[in-house]
């Protein structure tokens, strides 16, 4: 069942637990918050595969961090575990309910559609006082097996949960796209009115892929919440959306690799954008992500997981 | 009865002013199939524009009917100029490349037109208040109304007059249509497919400039308007059908009408309402209300 | 680009970002000042910025005006202040405020324009023990949900500006009976309103809530808003909306004669003053955070900042530029306090025990640090109507009320929410002056 | 064969394009094991009666049945669980897989019944067989889009075959295929279909290949049946030589 890419991928996931203990906090929570970029990413992948981008894949991570936050407020769960599972079911049960409409669509359209619903919930946040509207409210640090945290050590485990989590899913995700149902996606890509006349409806799969996606995005932003210790509406903003749909196009073929470089460049990126132009990081963030489109000329066409070119 | 009237005054002036500033976006996408997501880029450096020059000719000179020249003049030169530079350094090169690759390009120019105009007009806003009060006020139902803003009604209808008098009665209109429906089997034509391209674009940018110049006085322009605008125009071209110029002006009444109707019913709906049509319309439309044929694909 | 040379390109990012903030400054007092540099609120935090400059300058000239007069520094050590971008949502403000701490060696952080990032970063500062001093975000709940060592805030918070304004209304217009909003739909505009609404109901129970707007915040367009007020006729409209979007309600509102038929009473205007200037209509209602700007006493401290601030940027220094540097002579008086005569550079637990529970002078009068056990803020302030002087084409204030802080401040411990709703209990308010 | 029990039906079939009416009400029954061809001018709602019987196009009017179910307007998905598989005038093909991608894919989608489609593609299965049966297998690696158009016919075909149908509807297999080649590639396709017993309707414009092969022709002019017989009586019928294979006299 191990291919050689998933050693590679465990092998990956050691070094950075290693290297947990050497690393300062600020480090750690960049770090971390790159890995659950990178776990919001893969969810994209899944779609981008099946050409789908979605404008709106921040509402799950908000939804997510929503329901890691409430979670431990209202129903008084603490453990991490549990809350990110609480959080990924959340996401994936709305990504589900939305899925259901969403399914029909394609191309500017989905991106659109999934967009305005993400307003929908960034609007309906912004206005609700009980969950501190625009502020957002703080989210207590967990426990993980009943061991309480706080300082850096709480950091460094957080860490640790969130490297073994990305190193999980991704070789999830990387199994699937083994399976039989995982090359449909490409399919659907290359010619849906095809994949239809082989007896199997692409709608079922964009809705069952969505959720999917949406529950990873969940988590990740489950994870981030938990991480930063507050969630605000912002965490569901359009330009959220769009920083992901950046890593997504930065990772371009490169599958599941792909996906987690590109989310710790685009925090490198960031940060280093942050530091050096503090008035003008978004000018950098936009050049690059310029530069990869125009100079990229594989796009969006060539996401298969394998250059197929054997002429 | 005086909301009802309420609500349609207010909807007609939002949904028109809407129009304004969308029908350029759709235009752009008609022909071209680019969604441009740094339409609301051009609006914000259309206002800037047209700021900037009220400002340095009002300060010589009083309050006159001049201003609406400088807003018409200074909005056609920023779209001229910005819709030429972006058209040939970046679009160029994304011909032939998938409409949601084209649409990220654009995101990036966004970002990137967002900080070059804070490098260019700062942080503070600049306002351009002088043609507002130019037109006084009249009562409408019992309420004062400004007249600008009958001006900017009058503007969007004129405008969307234009655009229809010259797709369907003019040679170059019926190119652009040829283009819009079929771009290979226009080129095979004969039409400089590359010529109206360039052409499209320039006039989608400079209706956007129009838009922010006309706004400019009633808002003090400020870093950050290109991006308020862009969601909501999105809505509008959505909801009317992507691509299509009719579509863009029943959209824009739609939303300007929910918009109204939430502002004096349920004032706290109107957070989501635009978004919440938008998702409405799009369950029972598909490809909005005025769709463009789909082309048989087996 | 092949896989392999992307993760290179991270590592060297990385490490190019360490390498960066290594060099810590011993000698140098590093500030660090997070504050909005872009986006819709820079417009308002820009004087702010402007004052901090100015008083970083004075204090290492040690040009200062009594009561500060004579010692260069901060407890002896030089002043650096260096400016971070309040943007990019929470996660990014946090990661970064550990970089601040860990990487770029900042001994003080101040500033803070948003309560979304104050309620942030706030349980990270008291974890990496970093005396953080807030200096304009203004939620109540900072202090009255948790408790800090390392954070202070230098300014009183929203409750005041509610209190006060419904205390003015009651005593210059008792004839109001219905009131009407027009807020943004966002934390600030909604805690504005819920206070200002308890408040009145306190002051003037015959009151009653004729129409609510909830515009989203940045929209610009408020033509429905403004019809929407019209009809219903209040007698008094409440708006706590800010920056440019102040500017443009006002634009649109004056064209269509709002401010005729309903008093408008407007909490954050005296941020738009100097920019709108005479295109405000007479009789506006506004307060500023204190006895800022207008409403300043007479004082050296006062009269030499705002002369430096108008040679500097020939305009009236707003209330956000009062707050930056009520920050800077906080820290200062703690600085020197905790180093005492010898002057060597103080611990951080000094500093905070000197600055806990002080007393200080700020160009907008004294600040005492009355609440949340001695970290928040209360000062006196004042309320007055606004009048643009023709001849003299400057703004000016008119009917002004002052209110000592005892009055308009909750007492220590108190709620403010409830303490609103309960008629402001405890509130001592023989030392009104009206002008 | 006449008696068999009937397998597809059309009734009334209309088909209206805003103005333009493609199909003008079409009844034909096609019962188990017969070997239908379809001919008719270009334009003549061939392609068009296709996609309705197979899903793709709800009719304006009319009704569509399988073994007696009533099936108008639901999607090819259905159409093929129920036994029916189709070809395509053009080849739909997905340009950036191989072509054993393609019989992979199209196997593990007709077993999907049997075998769950999270396990792993089937490897040198019932797609190998048929890559031989079909001389594919010297451009089994290569990516279709580099493939000529003959045996991207082939490809198409293969992969309706792949799902075992019992009613296969191929469109113009032979139209871009050089003449040399036709004659094999139909010898290819009936003798992978006469082993299964398949029932097939094939539209095709070269006499010769139908007169081989079907047990009755349909011939459509302008959106109507004009005919529907034996082939011997179809092709010396006046109207369909006149209209449909322009022929000046009647063939002997």
């Amino acid at each position: 069942m191990f291919r050689r890419a998933d050693l590679r991928l465990a092998a990956a996931g050691a070094v950075l637990l290693a290297a947990t203990s050497l690393m300062p906090g600020w480090l750690l929570v960049l770090a971390a918050t790159a890995l659950a970029k990178g776990i919001v990413a893969l969810g994209l992948l899944l779609l981008m595969r099946a050409g789908l981008v979605p404008f709106g894949q921040a509402m799950f991570y908000c939804l997510g961090g929503y329901a890691a936050g409430l979670g431990s407020l209202w129903l008084g769960i603490r453990d991490v575990l549990l809350l990110l599972l609480l959080a990924g079911l959340a996401a994936g049960a709305a990504g589900w309910v939305v899925g259901l409409l969403i399914r029909r669509y394609r191309g500017i359209f989905f991106a659109m559609l999934s967009m305005a619903f993400s307003m929908i919930l960034y609007g309906v946040l912004l206005k609700s006082q009980d969950l501190g509207s625009s502020d957002g409210f703080s989210v207590p640090r967990p426990t993980l097996l009943g061991l309480t945290m706080t300082g850096t050590p709480a950091l460094r485990i957080l860490f640790a949960v969130t490297v073994l989590l990305t190193v999980l899913l991704a070789w999830g995700v990387s199994a699937y796209l083994r399976t039989a149902m995982g090359q449909i996606g490409p399919a659907i890509r290359q010619n849906e009115v095809r994949v239809s006349y082989l007896g199997y409806e692409p709608d079922r799969l964009i809705h069952r892929e969505y959720a999917a996606s949406g529950l990873l995005a969940g988590v990740a932003g489950a994870l981030v919440a938990m991480l930063v210790g507050q969630v605000d509406p912002g965490m569901g903003f359009w330009m959220t959306s769009g920083e992901f749909v950046f890593i997504a196009i930065l990772a371009g073929t490169g599958g599941i690799w792909g996906s987690l470089g590109a989310a710790f460049i685009l925090e490198a990126v960031h940060a280093i954008a942050f530091d050096v132009a503090p008035t003008y990081w978004r000018l950098i963030l936009g050049g690059t992500l310029l530069v990869m489109i125009l100079r990229f000329p594989a796009g969006l066409s060539s996401l298969a997981p394998r250059r197929v070119r054997r002429a | 009865m005086s909301t009802l009237i309420a609500i349609a005054v207010d909807g007609a002036i939002h949904g028109a002013w809407l129009f304004l500033v969308a029908v350029g976006l759709t235009l752009v996408f008609g022909v071209m199939k680019i969604l441009n997501i740094a339409h609301g880029n051009l609006y914000a450096i259309g206002a800037y524009a047209a700021a900037t020059a009220l400002g340095y000719w009002f300060a010589s000179h009083p309050p006159s009917a001049a201003a609406l020249a400088i807003q018409v003049g200074a909005a056609l030169a920023a779209g001229l100029v910005l819709g030429l530079l972006l058209e040939v350094a970046v679009l160029r090169h994304l011909h032939g490349r998938d409409e949601v690759s084209v649409a990220l390009a654009t995101y990036a120019l966004l970002l990137i037109l967002d900080d070059v105009m804070l490098m260019i007009w700062g942080t503070d806003p600049q306002s351009a208040a002088a043609p507002y009060l130019l037109l006084g006020a009249s009562r409408i139902a019992g309420m004062r109304f400004n007249n600008y803003e009958f001006l900017v009604m009058g503007l969007a209808i004129l405008v969307g007059l234009l655009i229809w008098w010259v797709l369907t009665r003019t040679g170059t209109g019926r190119r652009l249509t040829a283009v819009i429906h079929d771009r290979e089997m226009a080129a095979a034509m004969g039409i400089n497919v590359r010529a109206v391209h360039v052409a499209t674009f320039v006039a989608g940018a400079c209706l956007a400039a129009l838009g922010g110049a006309f706004t400019a006085p009633m808002i003090p322009v400020a870093p950050g308007i290109g991006a308020e605008i862009i969601v909501v125009t999105f809505a509008v071209v959505v909801i009317g059908g992507m691509g299509s110029i009719p579509g863009a002006a029943v959209g824009a009444l739609v939303v300007g009408l929910a918009r109204a109707a939430a502002v004096h019913l349920y004032p706290p709906a109107e957070v989501f309402i635009v978004y919440a049509v938008m998702a409405g319309v799009l369950c029972f439309r598909p490809n909005g209300l005025f769709p463009q044929a789909a082309v048989r694909r087996i | 680009m092949r896989r392999l040379s992307k993760i290179t390109l991270a590592a060297a990012a990385l490490a190019a970002c360490l390498q960066a903030g290594g060099a810590l400054a011993q000698e140098k007092l590093r500030i660090a000042v997070v504050t909005p540099l872009t986006g819709p609120l820079a417009s308002v935090n820009v004087p702010g910025q402007n004052a901090a400059r100015i008083l970083a300058e004075a204090i290492n000239a040690g040009t200062l005006p009594a009561p500060y007069s004579g010692r260069r520094g901060m407890g002896g050590a030089e002043v650096e202040l260096f400016f971070l971008d309040e943007n990019g949502g929470n996660a990014k403000q946090v990661s970064e405020f550990r970089g601040l701490a860990e990487r770029r060696g900042a001994d003080v952080v101040m500033g803070f324009g948003s309560a979304a990032t104050c309620l942030a970063v706030a349980p990270v500062a008291e974890e990496l023990k970093v005396l953080t001093v807030m200096s304009t975000c203004a939620t109540p709940r900072i202090f009255e949900d948790a408790s800090y060592e390392y954070v202070f805030r230098t300014t009183a918070h929203t409750t005041m500006d509610s209190a006060a304004l419904a205390l003015y209304v009651r005593q210059r217009l008792p004839e109001v009976r219905t009131v009407g909003h027009i807020n943004p739909n966002f934390a600030l505009g909604q805690d504005s309103w819920r206070d200002f609404a308890a408040a009145m109901k306190s002051a003037m129970p015959a009151t009653r809530v004729v129409a609510e707007q909830w515009p989203t915040m940045g929209s610009g367009q408020y033509t429905a808003e403004i019809s929407a007020l019209a009809a219903r006729r209040p007698d008094l409209i409440h708006t706590s909306l800010t920056g440019t979007d102040m500017e443009a309600f006002m634009t649109q509102m004056s064209a269509r004669g709002l401010q005729e038929q309903s008093r408008i009473v407007a909490p954050l205007l005296e941020l738009a003053i100097n920019r709108m200037g005479r295109q405000i209509p007479e009789g506006i209602i506004f307060t500023a955070r204190g006895t800022n700007g207008l409403f300043a006493p007479p004082s050296a401290l006062n009269t030499w900042f705002t002369d430096i601030y108008r040679g500097r940027h020939n305009e009236m220094p707003v209330f956000t530029a009062y707050q930056y540097a009520a920050t800077l002579l906080a820290l200062k008086a703690a600085y020197d306090k905790a180093a005492g005569p010898a002057g060597a550079r103080p611990a951080t637990r000094d500093v905070i025990a000197a600055l806990r529970s002080s007393t200080f002078e700020a160009p907008g009068g004294t600040i005492r640090m009355a609440l949340g056990n001695g970290h928040q803020a209360i000062q006196d302030t004042a309320v007055g109507e606004f009048g643009f002087d023709r001849r003299a084409n400057v703004t000016t204030v008119r009917n002004v009320t002052v209110f000592p802080a005892a009055c308009v401040n909750p007492p220590a411990g108190a709620r403010s929410e409830a303490w609103l709703r309960d008629g402001m209990p405890g509130a001592d308010c023989s030392g009104i002056v009206n002008r | 064969m006449a008696d068999a029990p009937a397998l597809l039906e059309a009734q009334g079939l209309v088909m209206r394009f805003g103005a333009f009416t493609a199909l003008r009400g079409i009844s034909a029954t096609i019962r188990g094991g017969e070997v239908v061809g379809l001919i008719g001018t270009n334009g003549a709602g061939k392609t068009t009666f296709l996609n309705m019987v197979t899903g793709y196009l709800r009719p304006t009017e009319g009704r569509v049945l399988l073994e007696g179910r009533d099936v108008t307007g639901t999607g090819p998905r259905e159409m093929v669980g129920r036994g029916l598989a189709r070809s395509f005038q053009v080849p739909q093909l997905f340009p950036e897989m191989t072509a054993r991608e393609h019989l992979v894919l199209a196997e593990a989608l007709a077993d999907q019944g049997q075998r769950s489609l999270l396990g792993p593609l089937p490897e040198g299965g019932r797609a190998e067989a048929m890559l031989a049966r079909f001389g594919l297998a010297a451009i089994a690696d290569t990516a279709v889009s580099l493939v000529p158009q003959g045996q991207r016919k082939l490809i198409d075909i293969a992969m309706a075959l792949m799902l075992r149908p019992r009613l296969l509807l191929l469109d113009e297999p032979t139209s871009g295929v050089s003449s040399a080649e036709k004659g094999p590639l139909m010898q290819t396709v009936f003798e992978a279909i006469r082993a299964g017993g398949v029932t097939v309707l094939f539209v095709e414009h070269d006499m010769e290949i139908v007169e081989r092969y079907v047990t009755r022709i349909l011939a459509f002019r302008d959106g109507e049946l004009l005919a529907d017989g034996t082939p011997e009586a179809v092709l010396r019928d006046r109207e369909v030589a006149r209209s449909v294979l322009r022929r000046k006299e009647v063939a002997t």
